[in-house]
């Protein structure tokens, strides 16, 4: 956990209104698939998480939504330049190698950091099956790169302008997926609809955030079991185990 | 360059510079400390402690805003108790005096709070807060009243075996009267300032972007207010002020023990940048001396005092 | 894109949109029409007219904050006489709603410049500044007190032949009590919120870096507390409100509306971007729209209104 | 008077702290000497008015002193980029063709506004002295420049490491200039030494701004004859006639 300037290798866009961004990390060596980094922009007070998509020796990829003013002010950032990055935050997916499949799921955005984790199972040469979901086939990313891995892809498309019409859990369903081990990264409606079928597996969790490492109780989400426990998604999170915390 | 002396003596603490990372910014210090020594730091005000343990307010707890950000965390803490019994044990490892923040729902818990802390020796002061404007009861209530600030004071005062530092609302018409009033009632040291009561909207739902609807809001947006208070109450009490709101650099250190304040508390700052308290730790000595101090207490209510 | 409906009708102002320059950032319009054509705006609110000239305080006036400045003016302006010589025939011209912003060192002199301007056709409404924090006397003394902000709100009315909007200060510990006080005086309407008091140093020095000492605190720094203040009077008070406080974009706009007001004053913005008020009023009906409102009424108190 | 995004040409160190930076203006054909532009800098919520040094064509030329943040953001930024420029504002330096010499007396970053004042009054012909003032001979700018539009330059230091020791008032004298029609450009106290000499010619004044168009009454000078009455340097300045506003 360091803060430091980067620098950016490359920063292009990558299907409407999001962007993919490679740049150097001096803490790649650390790195879990699942974590994030909180990068500091000029002229914002608070630091943006950004979910670490792949991490490549001494560089990293991440892959972002413009959804406001912070976002936009990194699409605009150039190669070359440098940012101060603060990483890597918070735990990650445990990677559970006496699994012999894991079923990915992500919607939107929330895509990028199963693209790690689905390189370190691969590479442990498990069964990896990932099931993509988006709003349309314009908005579709990383197809290709799962697919390189050897893992294999199913896309939901809302409008059905690609692969099965719906949701991802419609997905899974329509391809028969039944691997009951799943790590999922997504919009919350996603994961509250995946809770409703799985309990073997991880969620990763979104919540503003301050100070992104523990300290400020910005991000807190509560515990299933017991009332009045608290987690912080920044820290112990942003990945938990099915079923720990409320989603709320 | 000569050799510059930020050390200063206040009520309770023995600071080896003015800097004191804000209670709420810090959590008790173990994030931080797997960044730097927490030795280096002149003190520690540590989240607000309440009797029972807060598990605050529903999220989101928190906003930006232009040079600022807005929380309603609702004093979240694992009570006095849990404190004790795991966080003092461990801070003790570190050479920086610990400023216990106290909170509480009426002047009892305050004082429960205190009569708790009182044998703890890592504990050096007492830091009522008593402007904190994210809980219903108690909180923002007691420190925009003069005579509930110096009531609860008292009270407080009685029962503390350690020097009681109040830290006030700039929610307030008039900062002064409060300020007397406290240190009429006894406080030993006054703690300026804690949020602004503001607010964000939701572009999309139209309602309030927090959870609490209201949250306080710090950052460099409420320094000129922070400062003119600070300012204001410097002249009209005798008793030492620990400035707070907007401090990112030593700069901003400076003006505020021109404006009167003996030492300051970094809050927000630690999310921009998580080293800014070391940061600023290592340019105080640079800046001071360019501006032709020698030491901190050369600069301390510059801005009223004649040469 | 449907045609989004910017018209409101408040007392006095027949406002095209919602977007009127602010007292004290605009002077007459001259130097801005220089720049656009001022028929564009909603209305505009001129400097505070004064019964006498004021010369106002020495420099500096002004200094910049993080995302804000302060100013200590002082009320600068020609007084009332010169001001219906030269500026309002001059204001004729343009097809927008004239707001004459009225101060005075006390009661009898809002009173006086009110009388001076009944009979100016020109002027639509009158806005009391009694918020001003710029001043010796009167100024924010009235606007503090929540019964002389009520009296000097009486009086105007009484004399007043076109409707009174009453500027308040953000410098109290209860701005609801003061809006009521002042609705149930006879105020048409609330313009808020003024300049927040705010002090910088000069690091050279080690005085105030403005000459007046203390200063007013506007621009996007005060957002959030602006915000949290309408929200809180529109909620308590049955008259409409104008927003003003760190407003730059339409976005800002929209989200004073939620927060109750029903149209805005520009401020600082103005300086950092001359030509602010007509991009927000071209970014206005695709804001609205792509929220899903066709009208600004639409939005307006969204935040505590339920659909 | 217009609000343009302008790019920059270049953006160097001139002498140590001082910066020369050349843009494209929009406004050119409007700008007479000693007018000034207002800088737009991101993360800065108030404009920088910085004097125009020389107006070429479609661009202009600015010196500028690393002072405080502003300024040093301004000087980190590099060729290529825009910047927002609101200009010209103020009134500069009447051009008198009816003088046949003119005496400019220039302080430190006082200096650059009598650059393109020179330009114009060689090009009518006219004898121009130029005496400018800075602390010593690293700080020293523009000596040739001025010297090749024909001028006649004369150095004040004050530690005398180039130059005549002393303040422009002692260059004056020793190099006995005996010109008394002067435009002058610098901090307040040469201007107050200056003006207990002269009482024909102008002075240009800072103050600092908010609006940097007349709106505010931020930048206000007193009158010197109507107690009561003041000037906005920003408007009917940054230049006076001498004697008009005082000098405080
Ligand atoms: C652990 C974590 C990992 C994330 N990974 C990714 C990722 O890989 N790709 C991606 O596109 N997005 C990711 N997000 C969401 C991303 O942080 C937000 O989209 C981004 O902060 C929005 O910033 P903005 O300035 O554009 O939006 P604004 O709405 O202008 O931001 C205002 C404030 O709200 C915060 N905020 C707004 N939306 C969110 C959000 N959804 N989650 C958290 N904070 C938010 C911002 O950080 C900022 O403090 C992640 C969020 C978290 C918490
Ligand atoms: C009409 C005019 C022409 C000028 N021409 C030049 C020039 O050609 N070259 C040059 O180097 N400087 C010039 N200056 C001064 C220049 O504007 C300031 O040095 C600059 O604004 C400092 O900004 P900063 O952010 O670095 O300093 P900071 O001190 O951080 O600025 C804080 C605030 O104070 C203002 N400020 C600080 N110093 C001054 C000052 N001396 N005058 C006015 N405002 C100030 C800034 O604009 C800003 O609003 C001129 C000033 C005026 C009024
Ligand atoms: C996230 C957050 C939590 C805070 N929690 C507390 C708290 O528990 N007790 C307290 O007295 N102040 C609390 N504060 C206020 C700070 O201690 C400080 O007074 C305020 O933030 C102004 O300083 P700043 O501008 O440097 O942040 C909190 C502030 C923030 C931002
Ligand atoms: C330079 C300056 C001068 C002002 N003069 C006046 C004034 O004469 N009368 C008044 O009622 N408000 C005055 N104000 C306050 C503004 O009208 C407005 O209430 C305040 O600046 C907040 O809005 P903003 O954040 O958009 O600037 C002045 C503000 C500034 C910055
Ligand atoms: S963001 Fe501060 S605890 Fe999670
Ligand atoms: S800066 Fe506004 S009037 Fe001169």
């Amino acid at each position: 956990m360091q803060c430091k300037y980067e620098t950016i290798i490359s920063n292009e866009l990558l299907v409407p209104q999001t962007y993919r961004m490679v740049l150097t990390c001096h803490t790649c060596a650390e790195m879990v698939p699942g974590q994030f980094i909180n990068i500091k922009l000029k002229e914002f007070s608070l630091r943006r998480p950004i979910s670490i998509c792949s991490i490549d020796g001494d560089r990293i990829t991440i892959i972002y939504k413009v959804v406001g003013q912070g976002t936009k002010a990194l699409s605009e950032m150039k190669a070359g330049e440098c940012i101060d990055v603060f990483a890597p935050l918070g735990h990650g997916y445990p990677i559970e190698s006496q699994r012999d499949r894991v079923l990915l799921i992500g919607g939107g955005v929330g895509i990028p950091p199963l693209y790690e984790l689905a390189k370190q199972y691969r590479k442990l040469g498990k069964h990896v099956d990932v099931v993509c979901g988006f709003p349309n086939a314009e908005a579709c990313f990383y197809e290709a790169e799962f697919t390189e891995l050897g893992a294999h892809v199913y896309i939901a498309t809302m409008d059905g302008s690609k692969g099965c019409k719906g949701t991802v859990l419609d997905a899974v369903r329509h391809y028969q997926l039944t691997t009951t081990f799943i790590c999922a990264c997504g919009p919350l409606p996603m994961l509250k609809a995946l809770e409703a079928v799985y309990n073997d597996g991880y969620f990763s969790l979104e919540s503003r955030m301050a100070c992104g490492m523990g300290a400020c109780m910005a991000c807190v989400a509560k515990d299933q079991k017991q009332a009045d426990m608290y987690h912080r998604i920044c820290k112990e999170g942003p990945v938990f185990p099915i079923g720990k915390v409320v989603l709320a | 360059m000569k050799q510059v002396d930020l050390h200063i003596d206040l009520p309770g603490l023995k600071l080896k510079n003015p800097i004191i990372p804000a209670s709420g910014c810090f959590g008790f210090g173990r994030e931080y400390a797997q960044l730097y020594d927490l030795s280096i730091l002149g003190g520690i005000a540590i989240k607000s402690a309440t009797i029972a343990p807060r598990f605050g307010n529903e999220c989101p707890r928190v906003a930006e805003t232009p040079s600022g950000m807005l929380n309603a965390i609702g004093l979240q803490n694992p009570g006095v108790d849990k404190i004790i019994e795991k966080e003092l044990p461990w801070l003790a490892q570190f050479d920086t005096e610990i400023i216990a923040n106290v909170a509480g729902s009426n002047e009892e818990d305050y004082v429960k709070v205190i009569e708790k802390l009182n044998n703890q020796p890592t504990v050096k002061a007492f830091e009522l807060n008593i402007s904190c404007p994210n809980v219903k009861h108690g909180g923002i209530g007691l420190g925009t009243d003069k005579e509930l600030a110096a009531h609860v004071t008292k009270l407080c005062k009685q029962a503390a075996k350690k020097p009681v530092w109040v830290k006030l609302t700039p929610n307030v018409t008039n900062i002064v009267e409060i300020a007397k009033a406290v240190e009429e009632a006894g406080a030993d040291g006054l703690v300026m300032i804690n949020t602004m009561l503001g607010m964000r909207f939701d572009l999309k739902s139209g309602k309030p972007l927090l959870a609490n609807i209201t949250g306080g809001l710090s950052g460099p947006a409420i320094k000129p207010v922070a400062l003119r208070m600070v300012y204001q109450c410097a002249q009209a009490v005798n008793i030492p002020i620990i400035g707070v709101g907007g401090i990112t650099d030593a700069e901003d250190v400076l003006e505020f023990l021109y404006a009167g304040a003996s030492a300051v508390e970094v809050g927000m700052a630690n999310f921009t940048d998580p080293y800014c308290c070391v940061k600023i730790i290592e340019a105080l000595p640079k800046v001071l001396s360019q501006y032709g101090y020698q030491s901190i207490k050369e600069a301390i209510g510059r801005s009223f005092k004649n040469e």
